[in-house]
Parts: C-alpha cells; structure tokens; sequence
C-alpha cells in the first residue's frame, strides 16, 4: 500500500485531477456547463493545492523537510525492453519547485478566468476539457523524471494546442493556424524525438538524475564522436537536436511563425500556451537538460558547445527580430505574442551562455506577467467586443477607426483608446503586467529577472571577454529598449486619450456583479500583485537597500535552484554597469514610448507616429516590420509551394502521367495481345479440363453440403459424440486397464453411429 | 450393506429425482413436464439437505422451484401453442438414447472400475465428522472474502445482471413503444 | 449411511437423463429443462464431493452456488430467446430454426 | 429437541433434522387450521364493524360458530372438474397452496421452547416454502383450462414474484441486525424491538407480505370485476376453501412472521421463565398485525396493475436496496454492543444510576440502544431522502404533464362555442 501522505508520492497525484477533469467532462458531464466548470475548478484547485503542499515540503517552510540537493520523487517500473526495465517516476528537485509555483498557479488563475471568459461560448464544455487535459499535460510534463514522460506531456500540449487554437474552427483562419501550430512543433518535436533515442541508445537510461548524476557518463558523451554531423560530438548532437525541440515548442526563430498565429484561440489559450504551459515546456525542458547540453563544455570559462552556441545566438537574435515585429504590430494579442517569443529568445539566449538559473528566474516572472497581459487584453476585447453590441443596440453605425469598411475587429489596438476609466480593473492589470513585461525597476518583477540575464551577459561578455556573450549582451540590451517602448506604445494606444470609436466609448465587463466580470477581474488582481512582487525571491544580494532587504542570507531564488545540480554556479559579485544598463534601456523605452504615444494620443485615422518616422528613413521598414519580415511568405515560397509544385507538375504530371502511365500501357498493350493468344488455347484446352473438375468437385459438395442441416440438436449430438469419445480415452488411462479393446469397439461404435447417421441425413435431404 | 433409516430416505430422494427426471424428458404434455421438473428438482434438493447443506437446499427450492421452475412454465403458457404437439421427440431420439446410455454405461463401468480399484476405499468410507462449526456463516464470508470467492462472485453478479437486461432485450415487443 | 458412490450414481443417472431430453426433444423449453437437470446432476456432484472430501472448505458449496447462477442467468436468456422465436415463427420447435444451413 | 435425540440415537444429523421438520410441521399444521377458522370469524367481525354492519351473529354465540357451518357446507359440496381440466394438475394446485402455507409454520418460533425446528437457516426457509405459492396459483390457472383462470394466474405470477424482491431485501436487514437466519436467534436478539431498530425494513416487509398474499389493495389476481374471481374461478366445495382457507391462514401467518421478526416474538416480561407467556405475547402482538392487514385490505381501494409494478419496481426496490447499503454501512459503524460488558455490569455491585437503569431495563437492552438509535435515525434520514426524492420527481412529472397540455392548447371552451 502506497502511503501517499509521504511527500515522496504525493508528485505522481498532481497531474491526476486535471486529467480525471478531462475524461469527466469529455464523457460525463459536457451537457451541464455549471458541472463542467466545477470539475475543471475543483480539480485546478485541487493540484494547486497539491502543488503548494510539494512547494511548501521542498522549501521546507512548515513541514521542515527542505530540499538540499536531494529530491523528493519515487518511480515504478514502465515497461521491460528485452533486459533492461523502463522505470517510470517523478522527481520534485528544486526546478520542479519553482515550476510547481508557477505554473498551477497560472493555470488556476487561467481556469478561473475562462469561466468569466466563455460563459457564452456555444462549446464552452468542450473548451474545458480540453484546458484540462492541456493543464495534466502541462503538470505531467513538470513532475516527470525522465525525458520520455516529459516527451508524453510535451505531445499531449502539442494535441491540445491543436485543438485549443482552432477551437473556433468555423474560422478558416483559426483553424488554419491550428495546423499551422501542429505543423511547426511537429516538425521539432521529430527532431526531438530523434535526439531522445538517439540519448537512450547512448546511455540506457532517460532519467534525469541518472544521468546527470553521473560525471562518467556525461563527459564519456562529450567525448564521443556523433554518429552524424563528424565535428559534432554525441552530446553535442543529442543536445543539438532537443534544443531544436525547444526551437519550435518556445517559438524561436526560425520556428516561431506559429505562436503569433495561435492568436486565433480564445484568448485563456494563448494564455495557457505563452505563460503557463506550452512556451515554458520548452524551456523547462532546456533547463532540465541542462547539463547534458553544457557537457565538455564550461560557458563561464569561455568553453562553448554546440547547442550552447546554437542557443545563444538564436537566442539573442530572436529576441531582437520579435521585439522589431512587435513594434510595429496593431493587433493587442500580436504584440504580446511577439513580446513573447521575445522573452523567449531572453530566457534562450541566457541559457547559451551559462546562466541557467538566471533563465529559470525569468521563465517564472515571465509566466506570471505574461498571463496577466494575455488574460487582460481578453478583458480588453470582451470589453471592445461588449461594446460593440451595445452601440448596435443605439444605433450607432460601427467601423474600424482606421478607415476599413470591414468588419469591426474588436482587437485593433487603433479602434481602442480611452479605456482606462472604462475598466479599471483591467487598466490596473494591464498596467503592472506591461511594466514588468519592460522591466521597470526595482518594483516589478520582470526587472529582476531581467537585470539578472543582463548580469551574467555583462559579466561573462565585458567582463571576462567572452564573445557570444558580449553579442549576447549586445543584442538583448536593444531587445530590451524596445521591449519598453512597444510596451508603452500598447498600453498608450489601449488605455490612454480619447475612445477612438463608439465601440470603445461604450466599452465595459458588463457591471460589476456579473459572472464575467467576478470571474474575469479576479485573477487579473491576484497575478496583478504576483507581477509586483514576484520578483524579490531572486533579488542579488549585494543589490544597494533591496538586497539587504530581501535576500539577507543570499539570493534565495538562486541558491534554491542552484542546488538541482551537483555544481552550485557561482554568485556573481555585484556590478553596477548591467544594472544602469537596464535601468536605462528600460525607463529609456517607456520614455520615448510616452512622448510618442502618450503626450499625444492617436486620434481615428491618424498614422502611427513611428511610421512616420521610420518612412523618413526608409519606407520599405515599416512595411517589413509590420509583415514580420515576410517570414510566412518566405516559408510560403519555399516550403509550401514548391512542394505543391512538386507534387502538381513534376509527380501527377510528369512522372505520374507520362512517364508511369506511359510504361505501364505499353505493357498493358503487350500483356493484352499475349493474353488474346492465351485466351484462344485456353477455350479450347484448359477450359475442357478445368471446367470439368470444378463441376465434379461442385457437385459433390452440393449433395454433401446437406449434412449441415441447421438442426441444433443433430450437431450437439455429434459433439456429445465426440466428447464421448475423448472421455473414454481419457478414462481408459484413469483406470489404469488395458483400454485398447474397449477403445476400439466404443469407437467402431461411434464411427458407425455417425456414418448411419450421416447417410440417414444424407439420404433424408436428398429424398426432400 | 446395512439398511439405516438415512438410505432409505436417501432412496426415496433418488427415485423422487430420477422418476421426475425420466418423467421430464418423456412427458407428452410440456406442462406435466415442467411439474414434473419440479418434483425432481425436489428430489435434489432432499439429497443437499443429505449432504448437510441445508442452506443449498433451501436456495434450491427458493431459486430453481420458486424461480427457475415458473419461469419456465411461463414459458411454456407463453408458447401455447406446442404444448400438446404431437410428436414430442425428434427424428434422432434413438441416436440419442443410445448415446445417452453409452455415457452413463461409461460412467457406471468408471464407477465400478474404481471402486474396485484405487479409490474402493474413499467409496465406501462414511463422510467425515466435524467440518465447520457453522456453514453458513462460512459460505458467506467465503462468497465476500477477497482471498477466496469474491471476484467469481461479483462476476457472477455481473453475469446476473448482463442476463437479466438481455433477456428483457430479447424478450421485449418490438411493436410495444 | 450413504457410501458417496452411490450420490455419484444418482447424478450421472440424472446427468444421462438430461443428456437424453436435450438431444432428443423437439421443443425447445424441454431442452431447456433437460439442461436444468444436467446442472443439476453436476451439482450433487458437487456437493456430495464436498461433503466427503473437503468439508472443512466451503468449496464446493461455493461452486454450487455458482451453478445456481449460472443457471438462473441460462434460464433467463434461454426463455427470452424462445419466446422471441415463439413470437415470430410460431413454433419453438428445434427444427423449425434452421435458418442457418447448407 | 427432537433433532437432537434423534442424533444421539445413532442418526444423521441431516435426517434427523428432516424428520424434525416433519415433526413440527404435523404439530403446527394442525394448530394452524384450528385456528385460522376462528381467524376468519374475527376477520369477519372486523370487516363487518369498519362497513358499519353487524357481521355474523346467528350460528353460536356472537356467531362464533358460523365458520363450523360454512366449513362444513363448503365441505359437503361437490367438487366440479370443468371437461378438458388437467386434473391431476387441477386436484394438486389447492393441496400446495395450503402446503406452501402450512409449511412455514414448522419454524415459527411460538415461544423459548416451542417451535417446530430451529432450523439454521430459518428465515431462508419460510422464504423458499412461500414461493412455492407461486406455483400453486400457477398449477390452478393452468389446470382449470379456463382464460380467466390462467390471465389470473399470470398477474399473479407477475405480482408474486416482483414483490419476492423487495421482502427478500426487507428481511436482510434483521438477518444482518441477528447475524443469523435462525428464527429462534432473530427473537433473542431483539432486545430492542427490529421494528424501532429498522423501520423501513418492516413496512416494506409488511407491504410485499401483503402483496405476496394478494390481498386488498393488492387482490388483483381476483379482481373481480376483470377477472371474475382469478385463477380460483373454476373451483368449488372443498377445493375452493382450500385456497380460502390457505389464504387466511397465510395473512395470519404474515402477522405472525412479522411479530417474530420485527416486534421481538415471544419476548416480553417473563416469557423465558415461563414460555407460556411467550406464546400469549407472540398472540396478542400478531393480533394486532393482523388487525392492521385487516384494517388495510378493508380500506384502501385496489391499485391497477401498472401502478402494482411501478410501486414495486420504482420505489420499494430502490429504497429496499438503499436500505440495506445504509443499514449494513451504519451496522459497521457503530461498534458492536458489548452484552457481556453490561451484563456484568447490571449483576456486579450497584453503583449509582447507571447500574441501575442497566439492572431496570435490562442490560441487553441498554447496550444495543446506542446502536438502535443510529440505525433509527438512519432510517428516519432516508425516508425523509426517499420522501423528497419522490416529490421532485412527482412535480417534474407535473410539469411535463402540464407542459404537454399547455402545448396543445386545450381549450374545452372552444369546442363547445362551435
């Protein structure tokens, strides 16, 4: 009996509610949307609270049974493969700990919020059970220990985000993006799987602590040649490959063309894929293999690997590339979906060059702040889009502010403005999520994880010289400056000046009291204030006032986490450069961002300022930035349409048409003159004999066939015959007698009794 | 061997059981046949109390006479029709005597040959005294102990309830809406 | 005292007997009754075993028991079945279902 | 007592049990024919005063004797066979009948000492033998070759065996309360009366018993007025009175097994000192129940056939089965009462109050009142449950009904206007 009150059992129940949750609603409960919603809570609620208890026994508050480098966890075994036995299992190490406050709490807050957020959706039960099956996946993933587990869930979010971002699939273009998705992961997660065989058949195993526990094994991979790719070495390679799983899971560049269209979905999805679940696996991930990717390598040492590399460029590159894009987008969840694969590209480009626990801090602070920006621009477009019916309801004409006759699209930033007194809550929301997001300093959280990426960059790139971290550094310092001023440019264009539209005059939730606006408004406050405060887990602890403040006893957040590895990294001595630095490039953005947009707000049918300017300069540059470089049009070009070329011209028309049908009908032609000659012998030769047989065998077997007369009673008594006839051989050894002569005459008996019985049946058919 | 009282009533059981069960099988009329079937089953279940299973005995009579038995005669009114048919037996009755007999032939000779042989004195030897205290507290506990019969028994019940639910299914007019 | 061979004659009689009524009668509820008889046969088996050889055990009472079951359920179906083919071919004459032959 | 002599004569104990049976069912057979004729003349009595009317009052005092005379009368009648009767199946079917009846009587425990057989399996017994009514009723149907007779005997069968449900799961609770099918130990473990300690359980018991006689409100298998007199039409003289006869003496002995098994049987001040007042408790107590049956069938109107199925498979199934998942999970509760405990206690030295109310009510008592009243408020829970569940369904049934009316307009109004 497993006793399930020890903490080292309680991981494998985390991911059950929400899966349980699923099967529920898929099977149960899906026609009562009150059931429906109280499953999926109860169960978020249930692994939240599951979830805390694990946090507070690894942290060790209240129960005193803190982690120190070891892990709570269990396994079992999975399934035996010739010799060796699959162990399945779970692990709570300090990662997982720090997951484990994250992300139960994201999706709480997330599921909580979809109750507000699909009231009056048609399909809102299918949509739950799908957000909790997604949610178990996400859970599942956290509380694996070995990477087959992880690669379970990771499969299970890539289904679910299928199905969440086409969930609309009356859309063409939600469903489009809906393979779009699974497309682009699928083609990663090929990769990836690729990589994990690739590991297993190296090591034979797949459990995390096995093998990085394990200093032999590790530097023996490194050691060794790949199999492919000569200059790699077989970690290299392996890493290589999941770190390209990641590439297209975290949306990198040049996988990252799916998360901006997974807007698609309603909004609590892009909350769950870009905060809590599906962006973070990726980077989970990375940092969970960590040191199989760092292995025969050293970053503090200026020893880089290849994925290392492959990281640290991709990285920092994305994270300019987007924030570019992002600049110039107009639709509110785009540009927070770039701001997305912009911070991705951070947390990326953090970990190519050592400083994984500073991307661990900023994959948490980001997931906070960033489902608090998904879940308020949803109560943005609820509002918009609550607004809108209500100035139908007057009469009033509605158009998009900038001149479309289309339909009103409640999510153009242009058709906003104003919103700040309309709804408060969200403003407040809105306004904390998007300053952390541009890492205002010192009280939100996203400046502290920030400065710590900036920190190690600095260090690792000025201080000691180090070139990809200097490049690093370089790249995301720019990412940063216009993180702040498109951040700026958001909530100027959303929040501030005068409604640009009737749509957005009469925008509100629908009254205070309403189940949308209670269930809408309430995570928005509680990640609100976790956007605030998040941050000071991890604050340096030579920081001026807040270091004295919070982290007395050293950085808490750093030393915790630092112990998932045999080798704590080192605590970087304070410098002041990287932390003006961000200072800088963050209250610099959100300046110009205020001078441009705020001082003076768009009014209808103005041009963006930026625009503007930027034509001065060039007028390809806008049209580039707000095409997104024409990176779909490229893939367009050269994926989907050449292959579509392919298989058109070149497969269906020439090889298919002419050269195949040609070959096959010359031989058809050939085939059927020789058959016209064998068919002329057969008439005459084989039919003679052939048809002959057949009669003769068809015959028979018609007068024979009436043995089966359909009468129960006549085969039980054969059967009964038969039994008979196998019980006396059986007694004829229980008796220990000579049975041979009785056997024979029972026998003869039988025979006799079936052949007179056979012919009596016979005769009797044919007499009929 | 020693007349006692207990064979004599043993005997009478066993006629009971074979005369009914003869008269089961050649009865003309179905009905008489089912009555019949009754006094047999009867008859069976004198020889459970015999054996000192009462408990098996009063199922017997509860189940199979109180139950089975007019389930069967329902039947038989149902099927109105046929009671009175007039060929009772089919074309192969002699097959099937012959076969019918040539078993309990086997059966009689296997029975003879071992009480002859190895097993003459299990045969002949009177049940054990003793057993257990109290059967039918035993049978229960027995029926719901995980160790022993509890998974044949709930899937017996579930067999149970699979045949009460077909049998409702089959039987139901397909006109009746 | 009853010697146990003789229980184990009484069954394999009544065993015979069911044997013949199952193969030779037309209607099918006789069938029916003859396999209540077989059943039957089979547990005084049972239970005479059970009584001379393991009456510590509740073995073979538990396995009667199961017989019960077995054929209370066969009963149930069997007779919903015939009633079923009563109603469509007014007969429940084993011969007059043969749909299933040559 | 029997049995047990005849054990240490040298017999087996199987037979000798048999023939205990035998025994006691010759001595209970005959006091119960005895007195179900003066059963019928109370009966009578009671019908009679409930109709306002005087009952018989010629033949004997109070017209004590007038059921000699009809017994008699019914006695020297003749017997008509209709022509094409089975007769063999014809004559048997009133000698089961009043069998299946007489039967139950040989364990009915009348006192400590008197009772035909303490079978072990008791309760299972009077089961079995009942259900072989059903087929009696079956056999007459059938034999009398007449329609009524057998569409009679088919409702019966219907009713009869539907209602063998809910009592079979009704009487597993005392089996549960006693741990035991032995009548004799179902008395002596009510030390607190079944009827309080189980209530549901007793009612459903009371209701299928009746049902299982067919008595009013449950007579449909006469119904007269469809059926003429049901599956006993073609009976006359002696034949006839015995089904009349077997069906007194059932309902007597209804009121005589529910007495035994849900208000203590013979129990009472003194009965095991002096089992002659047992037997006059168990009297008076099944008296009353067999007031109350009579009071029933004289007062509720006949229910329709559908309503008799519905009520047994819709609501007393359900709750029977309710029932006994509760009684059996609060029966493994509330720990075992402890009766060596108290009964030291009640003979130890007197202590103050406690001791005392041991000693006044008798320990037995006091020590199963804790369990008692757990499983009483149980019950009462459910019944309450059971009530409101039946009034949400009832008023959504309502509502559909009324639904379907307002849907089809139906306006009376209209079609007389035109």
């Amino acid at each position: 009996m497993i006793d399930w009150t020890n903490a080292n059992y309680l991981p494998w129940l985390i991911p059950v509610p929400p899966l349980l949750a699923a099967a529920l609603i898929f099977l149960v409960t899906n026609r009562s949307w009150w059931l429906t919603t109280t499953t999926a809570l109860v169960a978020t609620i249930t692994s939240w609270v599951m979830a805390t208890i694990m946090l507070l026994r690894a942290i060790g508050v209240a129960f005193g049974e803190a982690l120190d480098g070891e892990a709570f966890g269990s396994t079992a075994p999975w399934m035996d493969l010739g010799s060796t036995q699959f162990q399945i299992g779970v692990l709570v190490d300090p990662l997982t700990t720090a997951m484990l406050f994250m992300v139960p709490l994201a999706i709480l807050m997330i599921m909580i919020y979809s109750v507000g957020y699909m009231a009056h959706d048609p399909r809102r039960e299918r949509f739950f059970g799908y957000m909790s099956l997604f949610a178990g996946a996400m859970l599942l993933l956290v509380v694996a220990d070995n990477l087959l587990l992880l690669f379970i869930g990771w499969e299970v979010m890539g289904f679910c985000s299928y199905s969440l971002i086409g969930f609309w699939f009356e859309k063409e273009s939600a469903h489009r993006a809906g393979v779009k998705a699974f497309m682009t992961t699928r083609v990663a997660d090929v990769i990836m799987l690729l990589g994990i065989a690739y590991l297993y058949a190296e090591t034979g195993t797949l459990s995390f602590r096995e093998i990085f526990f394990n200093e032999a094994l590790l530097a023996g991979l490194a050691a060794k040649p790949a199999i492919i790719f000569g200059g790699l070495s077989a970690a290299g390679l392996i890493g290589v490959f999941l770190v390209i799983g990641t590439i297209g899971k975290s949306a990198q560049f040049p996988l990252h063309v799916w998360l901006p269209d997974a807007m698609e979905g309603p909004t609590p999805v892009s909350a769950m894929i870009h905060a809590a679940a599906m962006v973070s696996a990726g980077v989970y991930m990375i940092i969970r293999m960590y040191p199989l990717l760092e292995a025969g390598a050293d970053p503090h040492h200026g020893v880089y690997s290849a994925p290392l590399l492959l990281m640290a460029y991709v990285g920092a590159f994305t994270a300019l590339f987007s924030a570019v894009i992002a600049v110039a987008q107009n639709d509110i969840k785009r540009v927070l979906a770039y701001s997305t694969i912009s911070q991705l590209g951070f947390m990326m480009a953090a970990l190519g060059i050592g400083a994984y626990i500073a991307a661990a801090f900023h994959l948490i602070t980001h997931g906070i702040f960033k489902a608090l920006l998904f879940m308020s621009s949803g109560a943005v477009i609820h509002a918009m889009e609550h607004g809108e019916h209500h100035a139908h309801e007057h009469g009033h004409h509605v158009h998009n502010a900038f001149g479309g006759h289309g339909r009103f699209d409640p999510q153009d930033m242009r058709n906003m403005g104003g919103l700040k007194g309309r709804i408060p809550v969200t403003w407040f929301g809105f306004l904390t999520g998007g300053l952390a997001l541009a890492g205002f300093p010192l009280f939100t959280a996203g400046f502290w994880s920030k400065d710590e990426i900036f920190a190690e960059a600095w260090h690792l790139g000025f201080g000691e010289g180090f070139g990809p971290a200097m490049f690093v550094f370089v790249l995301l310092a720019l990412a940063a400056f216009l993180t702040a001023f498109y951040t700026m440019r958001q909530l100027a264009m959303t929040f501030a000046g005068e409604p640009r539209t009737e749509a957005a005059a009469q925008a509100s939730l629908g009254g205070p009291k309403t189940v949308v606006s209670t269930f809408m408004q309430g995570p928005l406050i509680v990640l609100g204030v976790a956007a605030l405060v998040a941050g000071y887990i991890g604050v340096p602890q030579d920081f001026p006032l807040f270091g004295w403040l919070f982290s007395g006893n050293g950085n808490p957040f750093h030393d915790f986490v630092g112990g998932t590895l045999p080798h704590h990294p080192p605590t970087l001595a304070f410098n002041v450069v990287p932390v003006l630095f961000s200072f800088v490039v963050a209250l610099g953005g959100l300046y110009v961002g205020y001078r441009v947009y705020w001082r003076r707000p768009l009014a209808a049918g103005q041009p963006d300022p930026t625009q503007l300017a930027l034509d001065r300069i060039s007028p390809y540059l806008w049209q580039w930035m707000s095409h997104k470089f024409y990176v779909d049009e490229l893939y367009q070009r050269v994926f989907v349409q050449p292959s579509q070329w392919l298989s058109e011209v070149l497969t269906s028309k020439i090889i298919d048409r002419i050269v195949i049908d040609g070959i096959l009908h010359t031989i058809a032609h050939v085939a059927g003159w020789i058959g016209e000659l064998f068919k002329r012998f057969n008439r005459v030769v084989i039919d003679g004999v052939g048809d002959g047989i057949p009669q003769a065998i068809g015959a028979f077997a018609g007068w024979f066939r009436r043995v089966q007369t359909g009468n129960v009673q006549q085969y039980l008594l054969m059967a009964v015959l038969a039994a008979l006839v196998i019980f006396l051989s059986a007694a004829g050894l229980l008796v220990r007698i000579s049975p041979t002569t009785v056997l024979i005459a029972l026998a003869a008996l039988v025979v006799i009794i079936v052949v007179l019985n056979l012919i009596g049946r016979v005769w009797g058919g044919i007499a009929e | 061997m020693e007349i006692t009282i207990e064979l004599l009533v043993f005997l009478v059981f066993a006629l009971l059981t074979l005369a009914g069960g003869l008269g089961v099988v050649l009865a003309r009329n179905l009905f008489r046949a089912a009555l019949l079937l009754l006094l047999s089953l009867f008859g069976v279940a004198g020889l459970f109390v015999l054996l000192a299973a009462p408990f098996l005995a009063a199922v017997q009579v509860l189940i199979y006479m109180g139950g089975i038995t007019i389930l069967i005669i329902f039947a038989v009114m149902l099927t109105r029709g046929m009671v009175r048919a007039r060929n009772v037996f089919s074309e192969q009755w002699d097959l099937a005597a012959i076969v019918s007999l040539a078993f309990l032939a086997l059966v009689v000779y296997l029975l003879w040959q071992l009480q002859q042989g190895s097993s003459a004195a299990l045969f002949a030897a009177p049940p054990p005294e003793g057993g257990l205290e109290n059967p039918i507290a035993a049978l229960g506990a027995a029926l719901v102990d995980p160790a022993q019969y509890m998974l044949p028994f709930e899937v017996a019940s579930v067999l149970l309830a699979g045949a009460l639910i077909g049998a409702i299914y089959i039987a139901r007019d397909d006109e009746v809406e | 005292m009853v010697p146990l061979w003789m229980f184990l004659l009484v069954a394999a009689a009544l065993f015979a007997i069911g044997l013949f009524g199952v193969l030779s009668r037309r209607n099918a509820v006789a069938i029916l009754m003859g396999v209540e008889l077989m059943l039957n046969a089979v547990n005084i088996n049972l239970i005479a075993f059970w009584r001379y050889r393991t009456p510590d055990t509740m073995i073979g009472q538990a396995f009667a028991v199961f017989v019960f079951v077995v054929a209370a359920a066969e009963a149930a179906v069997g007779l919903a079945l015939i009633v079923a083919i009563y109603r469509r071919r007014q007969s429940v004459a084993v011969e007059d279902v043969n749909l299933l032959k040559w | 007592m029997l049995r047990d002599a005849l054990i240490q004569a040298g017999m087996n104990a199987g037979l000798a049990t048999f023939l205990d049976i035998l025994g006691g069912v010759l001595v209970a057979a005959t006091f119960g024919m005895a007195w179900v004729l003066f059963g019928i003349w109370i009966e009578r009595k009671v019908a009679a005063r409930i109709q306002n009317r005087v009952g018989p009052n010629r033949v004997g005092p109070y017209g004590l004797i007038q059921n000699f005379a009809d017994a008699l009368k019914l006695l020297i009648k003749e017997v008509i066979v209709p022509r094409n009767a089975d007769r063999p199946v014809y004559f048997l079917a009133p000698v089961l009948m009043v069998v299946s009846v007489i039967l139950i009587a040989a364990v009915i425990p009348f006192s400590s000492v008197v009772i035909g057989t303490d079978l072990n399996i008791g309760l299972l017994y009077v089961l079995a033998v009942g259900s072989l009514g059903t087929l009696a009723v079956l056999m007459a149907g059938w034999g009398s070759n007449n329609k009524y007779a057998l569409l009679g005997a088919f409702r019966a069968v219907a009713q009869l065996i539907s209602y063998e449900v809910p009592m079979v799961l009704a009487l597993l609770i005392p089996v549960m309360l006693a741990g035991s099918l032995s009548m004799q130990d179902l008395v002596r473990s009510q030390h607190v009366w079944f009827l309080f300690v189980a209530p549901i359980a007793a009612v459903l018991f009371l209701i299928a018993a009746h049902a299982e006689n067919g008595r009013a409100p449950f007579d449909l298998l006469e119904a007269e007025s469809e059926l003429i007199a049901g599956y006993n039409i073609e009976y006359s003289g002696m034949a006839f009175a015995m089904f009349y006869l077997a069906e007194f003496m059932h309902a007597f002995f209804v009121a005589i097994v529910f007495s035994v098994l849900f208000l203590g049987g013979w129990r009472g001040p003194g009965a095991e000192t002096y089992p002659i007042l047992g037997m006059f408790y168990l009297g008076i107590k099944s008296m009353v129940v067999y007031f109350v049956t009579v009071w029933l069938r004289l007062t509720v109107p006949r229910v329709r056939i559908d309503h008799l199925l519905a009520l047994n498979w819709k609501i007393m199934v359900p709750l029977a089965l309710a029932n006994v998942i509760l009684t059996a999970f609060l029966f493994k509760l509330v720990p075992t009462p402890d009766y060596s405990a108290a009964r030291a206690i009640a003979e130890g030295e007197f202590t103050g109050v406690a001791s005392g109310l041991y000693r006044l009510l008798g320990p037995e008592f006091v020590a199963m009142l804790p369990l008692a009243g757990v499983l009483l408020v149980g019950n009462i829970a459910l019944l309450v449950a059971a009530a409101a569940l039946l009034r949400w369904l009832a008023r959504r049934r309502r509502q559909e009904v009324e639904a379907l009316v307002d849907e089809t307009e139906y306006a009376p109004g209209v079609a007389a206007a035109e």
